[in-house]
């Protein structure tokens, strides 16, 4: 339990609650989503061996692109690096462990432990190269994967809007994986652009509701990694 | 002198900690909410879809559109959130409401529970109250010592089919206040002017009481 | 494919095209949520032998109540009925199936089919009555038990706002089992209070996206079920 | 005289049908929705968790939180809605998406296709693409008619890890059309000025050829 009245934190409180060796989950498709000040927050603050978790590898300059070039990965669950030739050459020379799923399965594995269960039975990719290793079970007379949930220690995502309580609005192409990790994860650090008193938001508009929610932390929309790629534009 | 049933809302009530999300099962629960102070910052959860139920305040009109898992009118407090069923059970599968009030036909002196079917009499279906059972930390029972007909409620092994096994934490009726615990159903307070034989003939289960340390209420 | 600019229909066309022994989802937790115009013009209609998949029976003089006491229904899985005498009675004397699941288990299996899957694994009601009947399978030296996807023909949903192309935003208590219910069908037939040109709602507030969507009728908020009920109180 | 290119997207273009959902691949397809009618009614998909992409106006800057899965800026047109990954590859593997163009690093007669993966030298994971050859009812491969080296990409037997098998309808290459037929690929258009034999010297695939047919592009 985290009591409502305790989630805004300090960037700094936030991340240093993470332990090396942790399995993360990081929102974010590409740049939107990304919770870039988390990232940089973690990478300053030097823990290692971790298990991150993202569709893609972000760009090797930015996002958990840095925490990987820093050597700070062991592992990542991914769907695509195609745009990070440092994890790619990473994978290549074994120092870094790629697990590859494809998207939309990711993106379901992670929802599954979000629900509460085991995982679910699916006939995506049956014929082809990802069935390898994959369990397959017979129910009315056809075959179906087992896809085990995928779950982690923390999630760190990003949020358009939050309220003190923790209440989450994501906006745009930035919402993707977020609101599903907010809900795999034992414990969820949200940055937001902007928090604001409960009671602000609209009940029937928050993707992500509270009780998913751990600690909010605002980050400056012009400090932001998102901020310094729009000035340079 | 409060009704049995006030005695046992105005003990749950101490049971909720400020800052908790709380959910209330229908029937006597669902009044407890009554009974909470006003101020106090806890989200009320209800498993048709809310998170942050309030009492609809006297003399304003329902929003149709807005009820609990009861079906009564409620409003909603500053921070409350609105979703589909899907969520608001991967909010209880997830352990994410701290804690749950609910009725019971039978409770028995493991934490077993069972209040939602009598074979051949009553089968209404078990709604969400499986789930809850099952997957909130906290399960406090609130429910009449005995049924109408001065049958024990508290026993030592339900009879009827189970809505979950080993789910309750704490029971509290008009005579007594019970923890499950490892060793068995240990009565931490008991109702005030209650001789402890009188409670002890009341309940079918045994019962652990240490009296220098049994509260009133 | 049902084309974006031909779903606005009358609610007579709209329901004409469902066939006699049709699966139907029908959305609602109690009243809130529930489709009545659509139900009640599915009354007048006449069709028969119908299987329904609703969180309860409503009540016996309201929604799917009126077609339960009507005899239309044949089969219905839901979570409760308790609050309908009529549907109880009808179950005891052998009238009507009806398949009781948890409620979360319910909306789960509901979720399951609109995501495309087959089904879940999960540990929900594992050692109690509900299990009978049930495929169990051990993972990771566990057991879990299989809980198959819940489709349908056919979708009712009650939104508070639609545009044209089918987008649907929700209201309150009233959004439950709906937006689940819009994916798992063949086809979804929603009823709202508004119909709006495309562009006038939010994209992040969108619950229901168009594509899940194939007809919109406009139901007057007084007329209805909902409206009625206001005005009595 | 249009390039290579632009004589595929072109041609294309005569795919899409007003009202449809069209998911649009990464690399040649993205560029597709340069070419549809302006006021044409179709809402573009694309799997990062948008429906009703467009163009960005020239001129106009970019909203850093809106792109396509391909990471190009985008702007979205009226009856768009945006949502998570989850409800996106719900909308994929439930077909729907009415339509989707992709490229190939090579495409068979049988409609097998394989675009993701070429071991040990480029395998940066299968995305989206899965999911959408999977599910989708009308794939429309949109590639060179050959590889940078002269090599046929239109085989009888795809070589490469499929991305899906049997999921291919139509392939459209600077020098032809052709259908996935369950006798095989029938050729329906083939370029301005092409001869029949040179598009069989460039194919290994068998091709089906109905000269009184055909069309021309």
């Amino acid at each position: 339990m985290t009591l409502l009245n305790h989630k805004h934190s300090t960037i700094e409180a936030a991340i240093a609650s993470i332990p090396h060796g942790a399995v993360i989950m990081v929102g974010g498709f590409g740049s939107p989503g990304t919770p870039f000040a988390l990232l940089d927050e973690l990478l300053a603050q030097g823990q290692t061996g971790l298990t991150l978790i993202k569709n893609d590898a972000n760009e090797p300059d930015i996002g958990i692109g840095r925490l990987i070039r820093a050597g700070r990965v062991d592992r990542l669950l991914t769907s695509h690096i195609g745009l990070n030739r440092i994890a790619i050459e990473e994978m290549n020379q074994g120092r870094l462990a790629v697990e590859m799923y494809p998207q939309g399965l990711l993106a379901e594995k992670i929802r599954c432990a979000g629900a509460g269960h085991y995982g679910f039975l699916t006939d995506i990719g049956l014929d082809t190269e990802i069935a390898a290793g994959r369990r397959e079970i017979e129910c009315d007379g056809r075959t179906w994967a087992i896809e085990p949930a995928i779950r982690a220690d923390i999630a760190l995502v990003h949020a358009d809007l939050a309220d003190a309580y923790g209440n989450l609005v994501y906006r745009g192409t930035a919402i993707n994986f977020n609101p599903l990790m907010a809900m795999a994860a034992d414990r969820t650090i949200a940055q937001a652009f902007e928090i604001r008193y409960p009671g602000s938001l609209i009940p029937e508009a928050i993707h992500t509701p509270c009780a998913f929610v751990s600690q909010v932390v605002q980050v400056d929309p012009v400090t932001s990694e998102q901020g310094r790629r729009a000035h340079a534009i | 002198m409060p009704s049995d049933q006030e005695r046992i809302l105005a003990r749950a009530a101490r049971e909720v900690v400020a800052g908790q999300i709380v959910n209330l099962g229908i029937g006597l629960p669902t009044r407890l909410f009554h009974y909470l102070p006003e101020d106090m910052e806890v989200l009320i959860h209800s498993e048709n879809g809310v998170l942050g139920c309030q009492p609809l305040a006297s003399g304003r009109e329902a929003d149709l559109e807005m009820i609990d898992s009861g079906g009564a009118y409620i409003g909603t407090r500053p921070g409350a959130s609105v979703f589909d069923s899907a969520l608001s059970f991967a909010m209880i599968r997830r352990s994410r409401v701290d804690i749950t009030f609910m009725g019971a036909f039978e409770v028995d002196q493991a934490g077993n529970l069972a209040n939602w079917k009598i074979p051949g009499k009553f089968s209404p279906g078990i709604g969400g109250a499986m789930e809850l059972a099952q997957k909130v930390d906290t399960l406090v029972v609130l429910c009449s010592h005995n049924d109408k007909h001065g049958n024990p409620k508290i026993l030592r092994h339900c009879r009827l089919p189970l809505t979950a096994p080993r789910c309750v934490s704490r029971i509290i009726t008009e005579k007594a206040v019970m923890q499950v615990t490892a060793a068995g159903l240990e009565v931490i307070d008991i109702a005030e002017g209650l001789e402890v034989a009188a409670l002890r003939a009341a309940t079918e289960a045994e019962l652990i009481i240490d009296e220098s340390r049994l509260g009133r209420f």
